[in-house]
């Protein structure tokens, strides 16, 4: 779950990290009267609370020098989407000055299976420019899981990119919360920048936390009660899909494609894009699937304007074919849908699920290449 | 010999007494694979087809001390616990099928592992199977036949698909190992490829990847220093999946360059790897890969 | 520090651990009205809260089957002093049957240098009887403080104490809270005693948290804002100490010591009692002091109505012969004292200093074995 | 030889810059102790007496790499991470002389160091001195000489005191530590004695106890063994102190038996240990035990 900058740093500022003073406004609060009760310095930031990467790029960031070029400005930003998305809150934040930009990150490295320090002397919004260029300027740190990240560790990060003096201890102070936060709340990731020096302190004008959804069953605190509803970059179909609980994923192409697994559903839609076709989703119904979980799949593709054409391709280790068919078979009916279908099913009971689908006018194989193809013939 | 598991494996299922726990260990049962006892903390004294339960895995070690695998099927937040105490009890080979572990607690457990010589298979995985000698995990049983050919792979279902494949084709497997979907799992590519370069029994092996992370590209990286010497073809899928979840700058600048689709096939084919552009070519590409 | 039964109990609680339903009673507030509101089933568990051992062998512990029988124990036990301590709040909980009272606690083993558990199925008031008589019925587990405690060691344990199914679970769950408890506060004790098994489910009836000092300074919520006063154990003039800022610790004696460093107070008060005497404290000035504390440490002594003589044992290493030489004379000028006074000075300065306390008609020492002999005759 | 310190420590002072570190630096310097290099952090650069300041122990090592030695004077919320930031620089000998840490952070990184093979001395402790060669604490030098008594002591200043008897007595030290008057601490009686045991330069062995703990307890379940050889004389402060600390039930459980003046006494003199009951019989304790 990706946290909104304002949460990250309100995290932060909870573990005593300085932030740039602010205000947050959610949609239908009177602005005016919220920036005002402020008592803001100016000139202030205002930034789109969305969940997109660059969002700067986007327009979503931008200055103002008053109170009312602030209101006007938060005004245009609820009304302003950034690639698609409209925030559902804006921050607003004094200007901080500031003579330099760092990057910091802590994140975890799958290879070796270690959370893993990010940092440099060049942050801002072309790191990733400077760590495909200069990739020896990005400095990374193991830390071991167990012992933690201690200071002489942040210190020494610190002293590596430059930094010196209460500087460095105020740097080392901050990495070391980042740290906290990140083990915390089970952080895939715990990012700022630009973390900004000034004068003899960091302060981080932007931070991002994501948390493992995994481990949300333990930070029931995240889930409920926020004050700005998630939504990321998620589609119109994706958040409905999300609210039906399946695993869906909107693509540009126009076959609707249905698997089960992960990867057996990457390698449908390799298939589809390999034979000529163009997939519009992915969509894993995973192991097992019973046949009311496999009609609430179909329906919902038959629904999915995007798919002209649908394809199933269940691998049946465990699913059992009849299972698949039966659910199939009761979407289309009850959708009455016009969609050409082709279904491919392999493993138990794969000759009675075959057998109901052809009696229900759907196309049945046994070899997905030989469904997929005769599909973009329809 | 195989790879890590053969008709020797003496296996513990924990977590028996859940819905998933209890029907696998049947199929696995089924299998023969030898299931000599089962662990469900409350439960110790009733029994699963036929398999004696215990509260504990010291316990059941000590009744049976001839355990050394286990396979872990306790539901998440519980997980990472059953896990440690199979560690500690000195089980050096642990099958974790369990799904939605937060990786930090993955994290620390697979370091704990490495530590005290435990390897750890997964966690969200289909497990391993040595066809006609032992199955340890959820895969269907029928599709695998015993053969000269590893297959190592990063997802389940299409673990099925090509095994199926494969043994249609005549083309049996010395050992199947899903190595499981998280971002961060135990067993990785690289060090099962030592464990099958050492195996007399495996001739090729068959790798499959997907996008995301750099398991491939390390995969490759070892076919290209020479430390892996016996054919390799791969599959890749994900060619037009979507991308993964944006971790920050910081998941770029790890990636740099690699976990795409593109990235990963070619570094397996600039290392002499075999790609197939679709699963169904990879018993072909086997094949050929066994005369050279 | 230690806790008060409901501060312990509280944090149980806010871990999700299932503690007696009850009421806590400020002295001040309305007991019928407090009680009313409460709504508790009766019988009820009146308590008394207090820091002092063995509160229920001396009264402070009783049951009421009513709401007006209890109103009247409320009131009796807030004028019924324990051990010399009346309680600043009393606790009143439903009383809970239960078959069996279990002992479990988590401490700090000083000779591992690691976490210990200690549990009993023998628990209750004469656990420490039965830890005597029985020390194998004492299951005794060390924990790695770096991995912590897991939930199968917990089990273990409840499996060793005989306990199985679903009571096994409920013990371990409440193991592994108290395991929590034990890290996130600095504790050196985590403590219920008895622990009740209620059916299939542990009930902790008391619960005791002593927090390190030492670590308050990450601790202030439980510093800052306390319902009810800390004094604990401490007598009259021991808080009175406390609030100076003195290491003091008063004894049934009649010679008031004062020494610097633990070991040679504690060593100075033995020779005390060698030749003879009674000390009637510890008083520690530690190592360097300047004239300033020895001054406040020694006035304290002539106002504690105890110390009817006064010893001073100061070795100096550091410390200086003349700054503690000073400080005891401005002391008995400012208080005009007639007590006998014997001090032993060693180290740096030392000449100076006793020539000081001489000019201002104190004796004073090299030999410390000479000046208490002396002290003991005056 | 000595005991732990000699005169080719190179030493290291953790917290050069703050009051006491500076001050002591000074005398340690005076006594002849080989301070090379300190550590603040954010103060690199500076120099202390002479002494060049670093901002990490790494740079201190990399610039001095004949360290050996370290002494800790940071204050208890930062003494944790120096502890740690010393041992991980290979530093083997870590003297602690801050009073006031968090005994949970004391037990952690106590544990950390035994792990990787160094000796923590404290912490709340004088330090150790060799007389003549060197002395890194704050025990003031002039009271000690060399000679063929080792001292080792829970308590500062009655070390100072009973040392000061002793080199008046004309009996001269191997070497004194001081091991701190924490509830854990790192070096402990027994240990300590092992090294006495087998340092050349020590004929007999002073130990200053106190009560709680079980310390002296388990240094005269050492002689009793056999294990310690060298004659001891003792001291216990506390005979009229009053109790400790109440801790639970658990704390009577713990120390059942044990921790009293009396108990240790009795142990001590079981085993065969001299025990004086004043500082002051010390001395002709250790003559008595010497001759025999």
């Amino acid at each position: 779950m990706k946290l909104y900058e304002f949460e990250a740093k309100q995290i932060l500022a909870g573990y005593g990290v300085e932030v740039p003073r602010g205000v947050l406004i959610v949609k239908g609060e009177d602005v005016k009267s919220k920036l005002s009760e402020a008592g803001l310095r100016y000139p202030v930031v205002v930034k789109s609370q969305v969940l997109v990467a660059g969002r700067g790029k986007a327009g979503g960031i931008r200055k103002a020098g008053s109170l009312e070029e602030a209101v006007k400005l938060v005004e245009e930003l609820f009304e302003k989407p950034i690639k698609g998305i409209k925030p559902g809150a804006i921050l607003v934040e004094e200007a901080v000055e500031h003579e330099k930009e760092l990057y910091v990150s802590i994140t975890i490295d799958r290879s070796e299976r270690k959370p893993i320090i990010l940092a440099s002397e060049y942050g801002g919004v072309d790191i990733e420019e400077i760590a495909r260029e200069r990739p020896e300027s990005i400095i990374r740190y193991h830390v071991d899981p167990f012992v933690g990240l201690r200071g002489f560790e942040a210190r020494a990060i610190g002293k590596r990119l430059g930094l010196r003096g209460r500087l460095l201890l105020s740097f080392a102070n901050t990495l070391m919360v980042m740290y906290r936060v990140f083990e915390a709340f089970d952080a895939e990731l715990v990012e700022s920048n630009p973390l900004a020096v000034v004068g003899e302190r960091v302060v981080p004008l932007d931070a991002r936390i994501i948390v493992d959804d995994n481990s949300l069953f333990r930070h029931k605190e995240l889930v409920e009660g926020r004050k700005v509803e998630q939504r990321g970059e998620l589609t119109e179909w994706e958040v409905k899909a999300r609210e039906l609980g399946l695993a869906f994923v909107e693509l540009d192409g126009d076959i609707g494609v249905i698997g089960n697994g992960a990867g057996l559903t990457m390698a449908t839609m390799d298939l589809v894009y390999h034979y000529g076709g163009r997939p519009a989703n992915f969509l894993d119904i995973g192991g097992g699937a019973r046949a009311e979980l496999v009609k609430k799949a179909v329906s919902f593709l038959i629904d999915f304007p995007k798919a002209k054409k649908i394809f199933i391709n269940v691998f049946g280790g465990i699913t059992r074919g009849d299972e698949v068919a039966r659910g199939i078979v009761e979407a289309v009916r009850e959708k009455g849908s016009k969609k050409p279908f082709a279904v491919r099913l392999s493993g138990t009971r794969e000759e009675e699920g075959r057998r109901l689908l052809k009696e229900a006018g759907i196309e049945a194989f046994s070899d997905p290449v030989e469904a997929v193809k005769r599909l973009l013939e329809m | 010999m195989a790879v890590l598991l053969d008709s020797g494996a003496r296996v513990l299922v924990q977590g028996i007494t859940g819905r998933e726990g209890s029907f696998h260990t049947k199929l696995m049962l089924e299998y023969g694979t030898k299931i000599v006892a089962g662990v469900t903390p409350g439960k110790g004294g009733s029994s699963v087809h036929g398999v004696p339960v215990y509260d504990s895995v010291a316990e059941a070690m000590s009744e049976h001390p001839d355990i050394n695998t286990s396979i872990v099927f306790v539901p998440a937040p519980f997980a990472p616990d059953a896990v440690y105490e199979a560690i500690d009890a000195g089980i050096k080979l642990i099958v974790v099928i369990t799904e939605g572990i937060p990786v930090h607690d993955t994290m620390r457990f697979i370091n704990y592992a490495k530590a005290k010589g435990a390897v750890i298979i997964g966690p969200n995985c289909p497990g391993i199977i040595t066809p006609g000698q032992a199955k340890v995990g959820i895969m269907p049983g029928h599709i695998f036949k015993p053969g000269p050919v590893g297959v190592v792979s990063r997802s389940g279902t299409l673990t099925y698909e090509i095994s199926a494949l494969l043994t249609k084709a005549g083309l049996g497997q010395s050992t199947v190992i899903g190595i499981g979907g998280d971002p961060v799992v135990g067993l990785t590519f690289t060090e099962a490829m030592k464990l099958y370069q050492q195996d007399p029994d495996t001739e090729a092996l068959v790798l499959i990847g997907e996008i995301g992370g750099d398991m491939e590209e390390r995969a490759a990286a070892m076919i290209e220093k020479g430390e892996f010497k016996k054919p390799v073809v791969a599959y890749i899928a994900g060619r037009t999946a979507p991308r993964e979840k944006r971790m920050g700058h910081a998941g770029a600048i790890i990636m740099m360059g690699t976990g795409t689709y593109e990235s990963k096939v070619k570094a397996l084919e600039e290392a002499g790897a075999l790609v197939a552009r679709t699963p169904f070519e990879v018993p072909e590409l086997v094949k050929k890969a066994l005369k050279r």
